[in-house]
């Protein structure tokens, strides 16, 4: 899967896009984390307008992920899921500590 | 039981095989016109299983999985089989949240979203070893 | 032959899992990062392949087709099964244009396409009974 | 699969959309054959723009319809296949006895 990264204001964007499972979750993990403490920001946003896929392998890495970002009292959000995405991060609950925000928001 | 038709896929407990199976089932159940929604749920609800057995059940990625798919008018029985570990207390393991593996981030939510997402879940001991998941969807206007 | 991964997928004959059959096979082999020509070859093979199980070497629609899949480097080896009525001269049925089914419009040309879409093909009688394609594709640069 | 026919000026088109397979083929063939016979036409064109697959069962399909056709001295073509239709249809000689036309042609 392709992970991108952009920051806008202060405000760190990751872009993830293909299809987030067991397969490629260490993967992902890594180059978000790195990317997590490489750049400066206050909040960041997960975009996952171009994830096609995810199953509960990819809610642990976004917990795993929140609970980094918690420590350093940086807030997470979450945008563009599409239906199959919103769905798996609906029922898992996830929206109560990562909500999800409209673009517009940004 | 009679099925309609059937299919079984067999393979090496790879990540890189949950892509293959999840989406070979997709391919098997496009002959019951599964809306969107069904074919998603479906498709997660296989990768869960099989990232399950990759995980949980064999320690090597030179073991197999199995997966049966029978048609039964317009109900889809999916088993997933695998002879690894097997599960000690499954009601335990099926609780939302409940993982054996949080140090590697698991979420502890794969047994629910199976239940979720498809009409029925079942979960056995495998014989001689290993544990099997059974599950249903129906796809007419009964089903979820 | 140890293979880095394989999957083996098993279904009745029934004309609907010739869609199955191809799909399936084209999920397993994503991994090889085929080009869209390769991913077209290999699934019209797999198709023509399964077309023949069906069509040829079986009356009913309750017998069974296997397909196995190895990849051994670059290298994919498919192997694709049945246990029905064989072929009594395969150099024959494998010349262009060559059916015993004319009034059925076959056009002769499922060995050929077979032959023209993957780097090797390889036809034998199975044991006890049946017949056995064996095909490979290299997915390098020194492939088709 | 779909199977929609137009007439333009004397000439049928057919157009073919979804996979072409031995599963498709026979209820393909019925359902061009009764177009065949019941449009008046001085020939026909397959348009493959949506054909998304075909195999040589397709390949024997076509045949036949160019047998049936021929025998009413209409002539039959092709246009618009994607790259793997067209793929097998050139290997198949198919082009010698329906040959592929642009369609600006018509
Ligand atoms: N196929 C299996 N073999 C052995 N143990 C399993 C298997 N599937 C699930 N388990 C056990 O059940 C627990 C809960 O599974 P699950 O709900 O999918 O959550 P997770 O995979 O995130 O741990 C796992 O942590 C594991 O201990
Ligand atoms: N799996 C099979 N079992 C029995 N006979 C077969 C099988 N595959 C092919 N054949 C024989 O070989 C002939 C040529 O096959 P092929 O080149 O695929 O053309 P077609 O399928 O159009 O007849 C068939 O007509 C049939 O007699």
């Amino acid at each position: 899967m392709n992970i991108d990264f952009l920051i806008k204001r202060d405000v760190l964007i990751i872009y993830l896009s293909g299809e987030l499972d067991e397969y490629n979750a260490a993967s992902a993990k890594h180059r978000i984390d790195t990317a997590l403490d490489k750049y400066s920001y206050k909040s960041a946003v997960f975009d996952l307008s171009n994830l096609a896929f995810m199953d509960s392998t990819g809610v642990g890495m976004f917990i795993g992920r929140y609970k980094k970002l918690s420590r350093q009292n940086k807030k997470v959000f979450i945008q563009n899921p599409c239906f199959q995405v919103e769905k798996i991060l609906r029922m898992s609950g996830l929206y109560q500590i990562m909500p999800k925000i409209k673009n517009e928001v940004i | 039981m009679k099925f309609n038709n059937e299919a079984t896929i067999r393979f090496k407990s790879k990540s890189v095989n949950e892509y293959f199976a999840r989406n070979a089932i997709a391919a098997f159940i496009m002959q019951l016109n599964p809306t969107i929604e069904q074919m998603n749920d479906v498709k997660t609800a296989v990768s869960e299983a099989v990232t399950n057995c990759k995980v949980h059940a064999y320690d090597s990625e030179d073991d197999y999985i199995e997966i049966f798919c029978g048609i039964e008018g317009e109900k889809l029985h999916i088993k997933v089989s695998d002879s690894g570990k097997g599960i000690a207390d499954i009601e335990k393991a099926m609780q939302p949240f409940y993982t054996t593996c949080p140090e590697d981030e698991r979420s502890g939510m794969g047994f629910t979203v199976m239940e979720t997402f498809m009409d029925s879940l079942h979960v056995e001991n495998n014989t001689p070893k290993g544990t099997v998941v059974y599950m249903t969807k129906i796809f007419g206007n009964s089903g979820k």
